[in-house]
């Protein structure tokens, strides 16, 4: 068998040094990622927000309700990106087996998953005033709606596995499988959705004011600002859990709370 | 010949057995002892390359034989891996089908004669009892594709009746003696005739066993 | 050549089991009509309302009764012990999978579509709706089962069997699903359906270029 | 400040429900989430503790 013949695990003794170097190394630089990014989503959520709700007129046709979109489109799009940087971390995970790629991705889905939810649960708020139903089976709600549906395929896997080394690798695979999928199923929904309804109004596509316009701006960064943060956090979480693994199997590194 | 260096398998994150070095040319009875649990079966799948390390090498240093796509090793292991809906016959054409080797039903039946039970060519195996199950699976220790594999057995006496295990105990004994190399789990005491016997103790893995 | 043995080898061993065992094909067929009476009980008999459920109500079934082979793929083969085979052989995974996966979506398009227009008739759907449906039935089965693959691969040694299969496997089948309904409600507004096919056709394609791939390393990770 | 008084700014021109629905789902969203981080951390630190001062294996 090709696998046997020579099995000599050099692609693992590669491993050896970065599974129990970087990890290790990188808890403190997590931290101070993590503090700036507190420190950043705050200022920026805080100036976004009074920017938004002080600054910015009312809308000519929506009113008040349009501000709504502060939260709701910045959530969509982080739902969307924190996706492809899971799916990013997956495959370098793959293709170098590092557990801190895996701890990674593992950090991001649940935010991601939450930044999904709250982009639908906002949308539907939004729609009810403006189209008189919670639910509109526009193109990109119906995407996020599929999106939130990867998130959690992607966290169910995860959890299946007892065996975390394992489990790491089916879902970091679920991930690239349904990241792969991500555009076609975009393109999908809109080719039905405009078989079906033609083309619908798009919140926020009305011509927005430029401070409306800087309010979102800022929030979106406020967002990706708090997304990297409790990423740093989940990882760090898991380089304690973990690393107590490595400790067991002699690695002698003490590793500082 | 086989060699292992430092070997450790880990399963849920925890390694079964000690760092595991150890060398066997060619017809040495090489058997693994441990308790249950300790990883036994897990080993021989790593020996098949059904399973990878945690760290540490395993080398099948093969000498080029004749046969172009003849195997290095054959695990039969505790499940007998065979579809109850098929025949024998059929289960028979699809293992060394799969590996791209066309077998006649000449090598069947005479493989199958070499655990005594050619007469159940062409009964669906679910029908057959766990005893003749696992000489059917183990017939396949006879394929031509095998001619040179070192046998990988797990546990292979277990549902055999006394006669059997006498029988396949020689055929061990024949293999050894043209130079193959056995690897054998068993719990039950069962002597096999080998010039040269390697034992090796899975022991539990201990901190700072690095 | 020895990979056409090997290939070969595998697709004879899944035409065998499924002649063999009539539940692999039966069961997902009784399923199917049982989803497809379900649905005029709780919208009413009027031919006019459903006559429009009806597409959407048979092309789910059909996916539906499908996922029911999903868990046999390779778990039983894991539970047994004869996965182990397509594992040692010297002969690409990702064939061997393929071959397997060829076997499994004739041996249960074939029927599926087959019962498709006769279920239609639940629905009073025209001939021609009915037929366009057999043909999006008879392409969404096979990208399901490449889909499913994955999934069935990657849940071999995990807890969560075929629920989670269901979470993993249905979102990545919503542009067949899209394109294979619309295909027979484009048929139902008397316009042609050809778009809707060639780009079901073409999520196939692209599921049968990818999916052995990735049910092979799927299998590789879990069996590990 | 575009508004008149605080209660015009709570009313939303008669949208407020909805607007501070959605803001506060997203409060919840980000509270919750902030208690499960410090929980999952303190755990983490409290098994790894025990598991370092336990020692023997």
């Amino acid at each position: 068998m090709a696998r046997t013949e020579q099995q000599s695990n050099d692609r693992f003794a590669g491993r050896w040094f970065w599974r129990f170097a970087s990890p290790a190394q990188f808890y403190p630089v997590a931290g101070m990622i993590e503090k700036i990014c507190w420190g950043l989503a705050l200022v920026l959520a805080a100036v976004g927000l009074y920017i938004g709700f002080f600054r910015a007129p009312t809308d000519a046709t929506q009113g008040e309700v349009y501000r709504v979109i502060y939260i709701h489109v910045p959530a969509a799009w982080m739902a969307m990106i924190v996706y492809l940087a899971m799916a990013f971390w997956c495959a370098i995970g793959l293709a170098f087996g590092t557990r801190l790629s895996f701890m990674m991705s593992h950090a991001l889905a649940p935010t991601g998953a939450i930044m999904a939810a709250v982009a639908l649960w906002t949308g539907a708020l939004w729609g009810r005033p403006t189209w008189g139903t919670y639910w509109v089976w526009d193109a990109r709600l119906t995407s996020t709606l599929i999106l939130l549906f990867l998130y959690i395929g992607y966290i169910a896997l995860a959890a299946a596995f007892d065996d975390k080394k394992k489990g790491d690798r089916a879902s970091a695979l679920i991930a690239l499988v349904g990241a792969v999928n991500v555009p076609i199923i975009y393109f999908s929904v809109q080719w039905w959705n405009t078989l079906h309804q033609g083309a619908s109004v798009r919140p926020g596509s009305s011509s927005m004011a430029t401070v409306m316009l800087t309010a979102m701006m800022i929030m979106t960064f406020a967002f990706w600002a708090y997304c990297v943060a409790v990423a740093m956090n989940r990882v760090r979480t898991q380089i304690i859990e973990r690393e107590r693994g490595a400790q067991w199997l002699g690695s002698g590194k003490g590793i500082k709370p | 010949m086989l060699e292992l260096n430092k070997v450790v398998i880990e399963r849920g994150g925890r390694a079964l057995f000690a760092p595991l070095s150890f060398s066997a040319a060619g017809g040495v009875l090489v058997r693994v002892a441990g308790v249950n649990g300790a990883g036994k079966t897990t080993l021989l799948r790593a020996l098949a390359g059904l399973t990878s390390v945690e760290s540490g090498t395993i080398h099948w240093l093969r000498k080029v034989s004749p046969h172009k796509n003849s195997r290095t090793s054959i695990f039969i292991g505790h499940s007998n891996g065979m579809k109850d809906a098929l025949t024998a016959r059929e289960t028979w054409a699809y293992n060394e089908g799969v590996d791209g080797n066309f077998v006649t039903d000449a090598e069947i039946e005479a493989a199958l004669h070499k655990m005594g039970v050619a007469s159940l060519i062409d009964r669906r195996v679910g029908t057959l009892s766990q005893g003749q199950k696992k000489r059917v699976a183990l017939s396949r220790l006879f394929s031509s594709s095998a001619a040179n594999a070192a046998w990988l057995l797990d546990e292979p006496f277990v549902a055999l009746d006394a006669a059997t295990q006498i029988l396949l105990a020689q055929h061990v004994s024949a293999a050894l003696a043209r130079g193959a190399l056995v690897v054998l789990t068993s719990h039950q005491a069962i002597d096999i005739v080998a010039e040269r016997v390697l034992e090796i103790e899975l022991t539990p893995w201990k901190r700072g066993d690095a | 050549m020895s990979l056409t043995v090997a290939a070969r080898a595998v697709f004879v061993r899944e035409l065998t089991l499924f002649a063999r065992r009539k539940s692999d094909w039966a069961n997902p067929l009784v399923f199917f009509l049982i989803v497809c009476s379900l649905f005029p009980f709780a919208i009413g008999s009027e031919s006019e309302k459903l006559k429009l459920i009806g597409v959407g109500a048979v092309f789910v079934g059909a996916l539906l009764a499908a996922m029911l082979t999903l868990p046999r793929l390779f778990d039983e083969d894991a539970k047994d012990g004869s996965l182990q085979h397509i594992l040692l052989s010297r002969e690409p995974l990702a064939a061997l999978i393929l071959a397997r996966l060829a076997a499994v979506s004739v041996a249960l398009a074939l029927p599926l579509a087959i019962a498709t227009p006769v279920f239609s008739l639940f629905y009073a759907l025209p001939t021609d709706v009915a037929l366009t449906l057999a043909v999006s039935v008879f392409i969404a089965v096979p990208t399901l089962v490449l889909i499913g693959a994955i999934a069935s691969a990657l849940l071999v040694s995990a807890r969560g069997g075929a629920i989670l299969t269901a979470v993993l496997v249905l979102p990545l089948t919503i542009p067949t699903l899209i394109f294979g309904a619309g295909a027979a409600l484009k048929v139902l507004f008397g316009q042609s359906p050809a778009a809707e096919l060639a780009l079901q056709a073409a999520y196939l394609l692209f599921a049968l270029a990818l999916c052995p791939l990735a049910a092979a390393a799927a299998l590789r990770i879990s069996t590990d | 400040m575009i508004w008149e008084s605080w209660s015009a700014f709570w009313s939303m021109g008669g949208r407020g429900f909805f607007v501070w629905g959605s803001y506060g789902a997203l409060a919840i969203a980000v509270v919750a989430e902030l208690i499960v981080l410090r929980s999952a951390r303190k755990r983490a630190l409290e098994e790894s503790h025990e598991r370092s001062d336990g020692g023997s294996l």
